[in-house]
């Protein structure tokens, strides 16, 4: 059901672990829903230098989470920001359809740090004007 | 990957050499309509029919004319609910039933509420047990059915079957009990335990998928599901599928020659893979009566982790096993039992079941032990959340 | 007697070799519960089904998520009744149908009277025709669905589907047809013939017995009829007969191969025996349509003697054929069928029909005429009746 | 589905025909239920000295009629009003339980052949007080 790349990620996952002192931390989903994904961001000048994950879910949301931190990492924040789901969903080679929240939360959770490092950093960064990581967190899908 | 552990056996079993045997004839050889009478083809599907009827009544001490063919466990949950439900439905329309049911039970029970039906779904404790005085207050005037598994499919948990036949008996209810995991797991007498109605299915004795069976008690008054033809006495039409009742008849035979050490072997090899998890991973909880259990499920939560992760994880060490989680259903919700019992959705979702066939050697159990302790480390390692960030 | 003649493909079809072939496979290697996505045993039975599923649509030009399995013809029809009736009962509680239908469809319509439903029960022709007229002015304001059989069991007769599905479309109303006859002899495009659901089932193709399918037209208003687990998409619960639907496939497979070829060789056959009996048997009556007929059946009515008879006799000649006497079944009606079609009562009684494969021999075909020709004036014999004191 | 006895005078019916000038004729059954037998009775000195048959019908109909003429032949008109359906099955071995009205028209064939000879000859025969052979014959079982 799972394409190879998917397999790859969650067989061996990157990034996988936390970030003492990061500059922006962000969770989302919560035990209910079977998916939570904690993502760590070490920034400096606006360049994201180092990404990790810890995630409890599914296959998907393991190798989602892995992806997704693959996407971003080197990125300055302006682009990691624009990280689509459809993005990790298509670096994986795709996902099925059931499973395709997996990369809306990979998503969610990447701009929850970036928007923990835009509150702490008192930055604002285009995008995230109307994110709220309180709302994000309680969807089920 | 080189050995296949198959540990799935609650969701379907290999059907067993003796049984494809058995059938092969009835494809290409004696090929005829068991219907078709005058002619030898035909006589020769029906004596098959009829042979496997009775070793299967016999097997649930019943009546060879008490015992019917379905298209499977499903079709025989569907056709008891409903076909009391419209039959009775003069006298009531309230049903009692459980929490812990099978789909085929429950979705069926919510449908009949279209035709104002009522049911009432009885709790169950941590054990998956239900209350028999919960079922006692729950009986009203207008009950006309209760219908409660007799042991449940992911937690293996067994019901006081004879005592709530009992029950429903001293208030004139019928009982319908769906007994397709204990079948074959459990010694069952539809006489003694007071049963009116029984759902089985072939492919979880070993037999193939699509074939079931319905125990109907004398009198029951029930309205037939599938109308046409006149088989199966006038109670279930449609051309019977000859070389799966065969093969039906063939798999019940199988385990009914061995049965009590069939049983006790696999009790054996229940109680060591579940000591064998307990000892040797931290954070783990039975899910199930720690007795009162089918002799060969083995259900545990893995707190921190997922059940799906874990299944694949297991896919690749060659393991077949299935998990408390509804995931891939398209439905995020963890699995109606596990909530049921009081699992907490995170711990639920983490829960994998094992269901062992006499296949598995004491190899295969400390095999999957130590590679499930290592996917569980893996995994927590990975996960969030911990002993100190408990969910 | 030395060769056996098996003449009932109607009743049941011998199953193919190649797919028993097939099928053998998924017994005790590929067993896994094709619900069981996150173990390699399980994705295999659900590429199985999938690929099953695709060359059944395929040939009915359907698209592969509008092809359901079931256990059986049976279960399709009912389905197709019920499940219409009860999801539509609030736009209306009217039904049509034919005098000439299966059981699985009549039976099924008489049940429903229980709820409220009125059936108009269409009447035919001498050769089993509907009328498109008395169709129209059948038609209500609270008409929710017209079932017509595509091709009748007994008699052969092919109804005009196309035509049918026009009229039921310009009503709006639901347009089913029981095409478990007409399958693999006819084309059959459920697209361009406004079907909006048809019942098929894999042993009268040469496939295995016990299960079916039915097409359902996307957007058609239907109830599941068996609830419970999420299978076929979640319209029709209960673990897939694996095996079954491998060889449902498989025989629709090999029927598409040379599609035109069979069904040319099936009319020579059929046409070669029809006149044999004509030219060789006095005061016969062919029933069904002289052309739009099935291209393996034949079927003639005796005068003066009873089918039962001539069946005993057969099956001691070693030919296997059936009778319009539904003498066996208890009932000492004949078929409803040939009654409806006008044969008086004496008349349909004496009724056989020879359905053919292609298997049949031109040796075969003489060897049938000569024997029905000794039967039938051995009978006259015995009979008090005869052409001066007909019935 | 037949005993072997059955099949024995189903394929080689006895007393097969009619008998011309019969002493009494007896018909019961109709095409509508598709059994109908007719009985011809010979009869000297109320012994029956010849019976025959013509039977329209499935094969325990024409067994049993078979059966029936065997049982009768030669015997008394006393006797042979006794005949009861269930002798005819015994003979049989046996009949299947949707056939054993089959053994019940021969019965009542046989009665009804009598009862045309008590009409006839003015004869009043002990168990045919209440015979009614148009009664009878509307009967489908
Ligand atoms: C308890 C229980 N009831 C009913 C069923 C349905 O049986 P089947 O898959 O034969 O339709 C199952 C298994 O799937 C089951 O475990
Ligand atoms: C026209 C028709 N409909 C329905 C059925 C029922 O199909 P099944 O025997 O597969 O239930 C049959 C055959 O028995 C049939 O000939």
């Amino acid at each position: 059901m799972y394409t190879e790349t998917v397999m790859d990620h969650f067989k061996n996952p990157r990034n996988v672990g936390n970030i003492e002192n990061a500059d922006g931390v962000g969770q989302v989903g919560n035990a209910k829903c079977g998916d939570i994904m904690k993502i760590y961001l070490k920034i400096n000048d606006d360049i994201i230098e180092d990404v990790k994950f810890e995630t409890f879910g599914c296959g998907s949301a393991i190798a989602s989470s892995s992806m997704a931190t693959e996407l971003i990492k080197g990125k300055n924040i302006n682009e990691a920001v624009e990280l689509s789901n459809k993005a990790v969903v298509e670096a994986l080679g795709g996902l099925p359809p059931v499973k395709v929240h997996c990369s809306v939360l990979a998503e969610q959770a990447i701009k929850s740090a970036l928007y923990d490092y835009a509150q702490r950093t008192n930055k604002v960064i285009k995008g995230l004007e109307n994110f709220n990581p309180e709302e994000e967190e309680h969807s089920c899908h | 990957m080189s050995k296949k552990i198959y540990l799935d056996n609650a969701a379907t079993t290999k059907v067993r050499k003796e049984v494809v045997e058995e059938m092969i004839k009835y494809f290409d050889e004696f090929y005829g309509n068991p219907s078709s009478q005058l002619y030898e083809l035909g006589r020769k599907s029906k004596e098959a029919i009829e042979k496997s009827r009775k070793t299967i009544a016999d097997f649930i001490n019943a009546d060879e004319k008490e015992f019917y063919f379905t298209g499977g466990g499903s079709e025989s949950d569907n056709w008891a609910i409903k076909g009391v439900a419209f039959a009775n439905m003069k006298k009531g329309k309230h049903i009692i039933t459980t929490k812990i049911e099978h789909h085929a039970i429950l979705h069926t029970c919510e449908y009949l509420e279209k035709f104002g039906f009522e049911t009432t779904y009885l709790d169950v404790d941590q054990y998956g047990m239900i209350d028999l005085e919960q079922l006692k207050v729950s009986i009203r005037p207008d009950t006309i059915l209760i219908s409660i598994m007799y042991a449940n499919n992911e937690i293996g948990t067994i019901q006081p079957i004879e005592q709530i036949g009992e029950i429903a008996h001293e208030h004139g209810i019928i009982f319908h009990t769906d007994a397709v995991q204990a079948m074959g797991a459990v010694k069952i007498d539809v006489k003694k335990q007071h049963i009116d109605l029984m759902s089985m299915s072939a492919h979880k004795v070993g037999g193939p998928k699509g074939i079931g069976g319905m125990y109907i008690r004398k009198g029951v008054k029930i309205d037939n599901f599938i109308h046409g033809g006149g088989q199966e006495r006038g109670k279930r039409a449609g051309t019977e599928g000859v070389q799966n009742i065969v093969g039906f008849g063939k798999a019940v035979e199988l385990i009914n020659k061995n049965f009590d050490k069939h049983v006790e072997a696999l009790t054996l090899k229940r109680n060591k893979l579940i000591e064998g998890i307990k000892s040797n991973i931290e954070d783990v909880i039975l899910n199930g009566h720690p007795t009162m259990r089918l002799p060969n499920n083995v259900n545990f939560s893995y707190k921190y982790v997922e059940g799906e992760s874990i299944l694949l994880l297991l896919d690749m060490e060659g393991i077949a096993a299935s998990s408390g989680s509804a995931c891939t259903s398209g439905s995020l919700d963890p699995s109606h039992v596990l909530l049921a019992t009081g699992l907490d959705h995170g711990t639920a979702h983490g829960s994998i079941r094992f269901t062992l066939s006499e296949e598995i050697t004491d190899e295969d159990i400390e095999f999957v032990v130590e590679t499930m302790k290592s996917i569980i480390e893996k995994l927590r390692k990975i996960s969030p959340l911990n002993k100190n960030n408990a969910m």
